[in-house]
């Protein structure tokens, strides 16, 4: 829609032709908020290039001055996570079998429910609705068991379907807020239109409201790849042993030391596993930004 | 056979009665206006109609159908809303047959009716524009494109021109009532723009808290207001309304030190009410120099506002004020002592404990 | 024609809503009622899950005698202080760590986004630099970030170790292994972690407002921060309830990032209550479930009034 | 039941392409440390030698992150083929619940009882006379391991007790040196524990524990403990705590720190830093007051399964782990002692001479604390020593009250 997509330009003050002081307040209040956003960063990456004798002497601050890559290379390829010293590369794909799947059946599920909330409303939806948001609430750890058994009983326990499914259930609250709300924020009247032109359920969603969803579906995209890929606990418990997902191989290598912790490792490790979300930040934060502003602000 | 037809409605939101009871019959071809102020339940009557709401009482027939639980696109209806709602991925011709696709008809058969309907509405050269890239007067144009392709009974506008600045509601609304004589289709139209509902209606149906106050004829409406509301709502400037009595077995209006003539009234028996207020409007009065007893009210005038063929003068009566419409070059200068002469044929004189129409 | 039965009126609505609906009872529902029946039982490392070995494992409120006796959830010793006629309260515990976290996490991170989104919004150069730079830490899971702030604000190694190296000999920075100060640095890493998506809803919600609300207020002469504070911040309701959601119910579970920055040390002063949970999961499931309980109850007690009265008027449309 | 079977079949058809000879068996542990994985290594060799294979499925973060781990996948009928657990008391409800294979037959069949010492250990894996785990090593926490060359450099005496370091340690704080270093959570625990039983001894130290003797718990001996502790303290503050047990004694091995109180496995760190007991670092047994040890030690669970193969392999798997070669090949890597005592530990560095000495002499050996209490009442002991140890602000009196009540309230 033009006009929605018009309402992302800066609304705030116009911009004066010169440096004011106010202006000068704003780029260094936003330039010292930036060095703290940025300082972890650089302090993993700095120490992901250095040789180990380095780290334990020097100052985690100053960059080496001989970077290396051997962490890297390391931790991607021969870092030992228990019995094999494979690095977290035996575990890339696997993330990627158990993050797509889940990411699309999630969503799916997610968005058809916030378009029934929106649009479609029934007898006690709002009591489901209420229930789903105070789920978001509940500590996942005590849903282990109750999943354990379901996922058992659905005869899934152990496949990829079981962590595709643990997975819906938790981006489910969130996602239908989100949803939810956009859907509730487009123009009632393209709703009744549809609906006079004889649309239905499914055509008005797939035919009409999906084409206008292209922000929120990219921010629900962002948010479950980056919960998914970093998920630990259900991917280990309900994947099966074969699906392992990357941050299994992480966790084994950043939560013990073999023969003194290897820091440098630990972060190229660290910043390897976390690849797949950062590039979709660097490269989304624009329209996640934009769906953000299409789906939360009203509803 | 009505072409309309609707039956005790009653529609409630939880415990809020929205609409009460409602009874509302649509000849074929007619042109009926639904008009009140917001929140007076007249969109919320059209969207029961398209069946876009769900009574919670009453019956809906459309062509001697009861289409009570039909579903929107088998009521034989097209709308047309105030914010065009086109979708905005489509291009025109695609909004125009997006129904006709759903509802599997020929690609020939829906060539033609888009063809047809552009051509009537002079839309043809946007056909394969986006709707972003319309200006408003010709988004409202395809969204009325897109009810007409449906080839349907009745169509439904609701508050169509409200989004479109002065000019173009004009043009389009003169349009429209160009397009009701060349389709000859039932239309009913919610607006909250009486010069709208004057302008286009056969009937206009005015409508408060729910329930229809008065169904009739423009011209009736006007000059017969049912009741004080219908009064004050139909007409600007407003009717002006002066409590007090009547007297001398409802043969005089008396009110402060004034007394008139009420011989002449064209209504009911008026009979001695201790309560009654007086209804004028501005055209129906004459500013006049001499006091005619019976037939005049003593007024001050305060300020003018001359508004090209003619202007408004506001005057005080016994403290209140009140408004004459008078031709231009008689615009008298404020602080004059003036006498208005009373039409009583034209006056409407209501009761004041029910608000009716005596 | 009959009024159709309602049962299957929007039956496709019904139908998409479906796994929802068993997801809600199924799991939601199904699972916190087996938390809060279990929790009266002995269950202890095996789940167990039928009546009969309910019957069997029934142990009243032991487990929450237990809870509310254990230092480790909960402990408001009153201290007086000599001379001082008043009481001073100091809850220490799981739960109060977990309730400071809350308050100033959502509290930091509401105003500083709203801040930064504010800064954003004023028509700078490289809008999407500073953007990516405040969100890219979202993308990381907070085991990372744990580990990352755990190394900076190590006394030993981090940020005073290297201040202390340039030479300043007086720099202490030691709030990770201070037992009063710990849950402040784990709000600074949790403040690290989400301020950047919290940025990215608010400067949202300020695209949204109607660029006349700024010429209304540039006319009346409002300065611009009252603008901000008193016209536009009031308009962005929506925006900062679901932002509130996310923030509170992220650190109402908070739970990874504790473990991966301190691990509830010093001793156990940074637990809070989601470590307890699982801690206890592994050996002492009643314990486990019965603080959960308590913790789902409380949020309840909270919530639910706030979402009937935000989300319930919205049914018609 | 019959959906678990079905499930419980389909994941073995899923996890074992090849029914044959070869069968996969996967093997959940917690041992990622050098030392650890290095031993992990000859387990996986020997098994693999009898042409089936082992699939490592290490989890590492200990039992915290493991045990619900390998609950659930034992719950949700999709087990691993072998697991390590910690013997006693956490498998008892697995157990009871059918879930585990039976190794009787096995046991007898190659007469564990007999081959394997102390007794103890194949006691906490046997349930109603039924064996339901294998014990693979020994090991002892009480041990205090200190670097030698730090005192030396300093023309210091290397202490022989933690009265002689404590003695040391202004003058090693003065070098810059930490004099004990320290991990956060359960060594903490375990400090505490071996400073209570070197102290006290080993008869009162189980009374506590076993027979929960409240009268010795709050006794004026125990009282002195919890003294001298708060005394030990002020050497490991919080900000010089480090997140991993291996870590601590990494700075010992670096020089950094002097000491460290740490179970046997910690020589496997020692050895993986090619360092050489009695020469380079002293392990000092019974923290040097008083030669005790208790006879942990880990054992592997086979849970139950219904595809024979994997049970087949499973029961040769048991075999395998017992056998002395690879008894001597694992525990020279682990640092813990051998399950038999037949075997040829000429290899063995002085501090499992040492060790194996204390073990023959048997008075000065005790249970492991998980065969003498639950886990979750160790939980809570170990909350209150963590605590403790970090809050200088907690008197002993109070820290010695609250050990008091966890004892009291602690299921028999």
């Amino acid at each position: 829609m033009a006009n929605k997509s018009s309402a992302i330009v800066p609304s705030g003050a116009k911009p004066k032709p010169f440096v004011t002081p106010q202006r000068f307040l704003v780029y260094t209040v936003l330039t010292v908020c930036a060095v703290f956003f940025l300082f972890p960063l650089y302090i993993m990456i700095i120490t992901s290039l250095k040789s180990i004798q380095e780290i334990q002497s020097g100052n985690i601050f100053i960059p080496t001055m001989t970077p290396t890559l051997d962490a890297w290379e390391k931790a991607w390829n021969s870092a030992c996570t228990g019995l094999y010293c494979e690095g977290v590369k035996v575990g890339f794909w696997n993330s990627i079998k158990i993050t797509v799947p889940s990411t699309i059946v999630s969503i799916i599920v997610a968005s058809l429910t916030g378009y029934s909330m929106a649009n479609w409303p029934f007898k006690f939806s709002e009591v489901f609705f209420t229930i789903l948001l105070l789920s978001s609430f509940i500590p996942y750890v005590v849903m282990i068991y109750p999943l354990v058994i379901i996922t058992r009983e659905l005869g899934i326990y152990s496949t990829l379907p079981a962590v595709v499914l643990v997975h819906t259930i938790f981006g489910l609250p969130l996602l239908t807020l989100l949803f939810r709300n956009y859907f509730a924020s487009l123009p009632a009247e393209l709703f009744k239109a549809a609906r006079v032109d004889g649309a239905g359920y499914w055509q008005i969603f797939f035919q009409v409201f999906a084409p206008m969803s292209v922000p929120i579906f990219t921010v629900a995209v962002i948010l479950q790849v980056t919960g998914i890929w970093n998920d630990f606990l259900f991917g280990v418990i309900y994947a099966g042993p074969t699906n392992y997902p990357m941050t299994v191989q992480l966790n084994n290598i950043v939560n013990s030391a073999q023969g003194g912790k290897a820091y440098n490792v630990d972060m190229a490790a660290t910043i390897l596993t976390g690849l797949v979300p950062l590039a979709i930040y660097f490269f989304s934060g624009k329209y996640f930004v934009r769906g953000i502003a299409a789906g939360a602000v009203k509803g | 056979m009505h072409s309309v037809s609707v039956k005790n409605l009653t529609l409630k939101f939880g415990s809020a009665e929205v609409l009460k009871n409602l009874n509302l019959d649509v000849e074929e071809g007619e042109f009926i206006v639904l008009l009140g102020p917001s929140g007076c339940g007249k969109s919320t009557l059209l969207n029961c109609l398209a069946g876009l709401l769900e009574l919670t009482e009453g019956q809906i027939h459309i062509k001697g159908k009861n289409v009570t639980w039909a579903e929107p696109s088998e009521r034989g209806i097209g709308m047309v809303f105030q914010s065009y709602a086109l979708y905005p991925q489509m291009t025109v011709r695609g909004n125009m047959s997006f129904g006709l696709k759903i509802a599997g008809l020929p690609k020939a058969e829906i060539a033609k009716r888009v063809e047809r309907a552009s051509e009537i509405l002079q839309i043809g050269p946007l056909l394969d524009r986006k709707p972003g890239a319309l200006s408003g007067g010709q988004r409202q144009r395809v969204a009325i494109g897109r009810a007409l392709v449906r080839e349907v009974d009745v169509f439904l506008f609701d508050e169509p021109l409200s989004n479109l600045d002065a000019k173009l509601r004009s043009e389009l609304r003169v349009e429209l009532k160009r397009l009701h004589n060349r389709l000859k289709n039932t239309m009913i139209y919610v607006t909250h723009d009486q010069i709208e509902a004057l302008t286009l209606a056969d009937r206009i149906a005015i409508m408060r808290g729910g329930i229809i106050q008065q169904l009739d004829a423009p011209q009736t409406i006007y000059n017969r207001p049912a009741n004080l509301f219908v009064a004050g709502f139909i007409g600007s400037p407003a009717m002006n309304f002066i409590k007090g009595e009547t007297v001398d077995g409802g043969k005089r209006f008396k009110f402060g030190d004034v007394s008139l003539d009420l011989a002449g009234y064209e209504g009911g028996a008026i009979l001695d009410r201790p309560k009654a207020i007086l209804g004028l409007r501005p055209e129906h009065l004459t500013m006049v120099d001499a006091a005619i007893p019976g037939h005049t009210i003593p007024a001050v005038v305060e300020i003018d506002e001359p508004m090209g063929a003619d202007s408004l003068v506001w005057l005080l009566v016994e403290g209140r004020q009140m408004s004459v419409r008078v031709p231009v070059e008689h615009r008298p200068a404020p602080g004059k002592q003036v006498h208005l002469k009373v039409d009583i044929a034209k006056a409407s004189l209501f009761d004041e404990t029910n608000e009716l129409r005596i | 024609m009959d009024r159709p039965n309602p049962l299957f009126r929007n039956l496709s609505s019904k139908l998409a809503s479906l796994p929802m609906m068993l997801i809600v009872l199924g799991v939601f529902v199904g699972g916190t009622l087996w938390t809060v029946l279990f929790s009266f039982t002995n269950i202890k490392i095996l789940p167990i899950f039928t009546p009969k070995q309910w019957m069997d494992g029934f142990v009243g409120l032991a487990n929450y005698k237990r809870l509310f006796n254990s230092d480790r959830w909960m402990s408001c010793p009153a201290i007086t202080k000599i001379g001082q006629e008043s009481w001073q309260f100091k809850c220490t515990g799981a739960m109060p760590n977990m309730i400071t976290y809350a308050i100033l996490a959502i509290i930091i991170m509401i105003s500083l986004g709203f801040l930064l989104a504010v800064m954003m919004d004023q028509k700078i150069r490289l809008e999407g630099m500073f953007r990516t730079i405040y969100l890219y830490p979202f993308a990381l899971s907070f085991i990372v970030t744990g580990h990352v702030w755990a190394w900076i604000m190590s006394p030993e190694y981090g940020l005073q170790n290297a201040m202390r190296q340039m030479g300043w000999e007086s720099f202490s920075f030691g709030w990770i292994a201070d037992r009063n100060m710990v849950m402040y640095a784990i709000v600074i890493a949790g403040i690290w972690q989400g301020t950047g998506f919290v940025m990215a809803l608010m400067l949202a919600g300020l695209r949204g407002i109607d660029e006349d609300i700024w010429k209304a207020a540039k006319v009346d002469g409002i300065p611009a921060w009252r603008t901000y504070l008193q016209i536009v911040l009031p308009m962005m309701k929506a925006v900062m309830v679901t932002t509130f959601v996310l923030v509170a119910s992220g650190a109402v579970r908070i739970y990874d990032l504790v473990v991966a920055l301190t691990d509830g040390g010093p001793g156990i002063s940074s637990d809070v209550p989601s470590r307890y949970i699982y801690q206890n999961f592994s050996a002492n499931l009643g314990q486990s479930l019965s603080a959960s309980t308590v913790m789902l109850v409380s949020m309840a007690i909270v919530l639910i009034p706030w979402i009937r009265m935000e989300f319930g008027k919205k049914s018609q449309g | 039941m019959k959906a678990f079977t079905m499930a419980a079949v389909l994941a073995a058809t899923v996890a074992l392409p090849s029914v044959g000879m070869a069968t996969d068996l996967e093997v959940t542990h917690w041992w990622t440390s050098g030392g650890e994985a290095a031993a992990v290594a000859e387990f996986a060799k020997a098994f693999d030698a009898t042409g089936n294979k082992w699939v490592d499925g290490a989890i590492a973060g200990s039992g915290d992150v493991a045990r619900p781990i390998i609950i659930s996948r034992i719950l949700g009928g999709n087990p691993m083929g072998a697991t390590q657990l910690n013997p006693g008391k956490d498998a008892d409800d697995l157990i009871a619940a059918g879930l585990m294979q039976d190794l009787t037959e096995l046991a007898a069949a190659e007469d564990w009882a007999n081959i394997l010492r102390p007794a103890s250990q194949l006691e906490s894996c046997t349930v109603d006379g039924k064996v339901y785990c294998v014990p693979v090593n020994l090991h002892s926490a009480q041990w205090m391991w200190t670097n030698r060359k730090v005192f030396t450099d300093l023309g210091m005496e290397p202490p022989k007790n933690i009265d002689e370091l404590i003695a040391a340690a202004p003058k090693l704080v003065e070098a810059g040196i930490q004099p004990l270093s320290m991990a956060q959570g359960w060594p903490v625990g375990l400090m505490v524990n071996d400073v209570l039983v070197a102290q006290a001894g080993v008869e009162n130290f189980v009374k506590v524990y076993k027979d929960r003797d409240l009268a010795i718990a709050g006794g004026p001996e125990f009282g002195k403990i919890f003294e001298t502790l708060a005394n030990i303290r002020q050497y490991t503050p919080a900000d010089k705590m480090v997140p991993q047990w291996n870590e601590a004694v990494g700075l010992v091995i670096q020089g950094k720190a002097a000491a460290n109180i740490m179970g046997d496995w910690a020589g496997g760190e020692f050895a993986v830093a090619n360092m050489v007991a009695g020469q380079d670092y002293d392990c000092l047994p019974g923290l040097g007051v008083t030669p005790v040890l208790n006879t942990g030690g880990d054992v592997f669970y086979f849970p139950k399964s219904a595809d024979p193969a994997v049970t087949e392999a499973q029961l040769k798997m048991a075999s395998t782990l017992v056998t002395k070669e690879v008894q001597v090949a694992f525990n020279l890597k682990k640092g813990s002692l051998p399950m038999r005592a037949d075997v040829d530990l000429s290899a063995a560095n002085d501090c499992m001479k040492k060790g194996l000495e204390i073990l023959d002499g048997s008075t000065a050996v005790f249970p492991n604390d998980i065969q003498m209490i639950d886990r979750d009442s160790l939980n809570q002991i170990n909350d209150l020593f963590t605590e403790f140890m970090a809050n200088p602000d907690m008197p002993a009196a109070d820290a010695q009250a609250k050990f008091v009540s966890i004892i009291e309230a602690a299921p028999k």
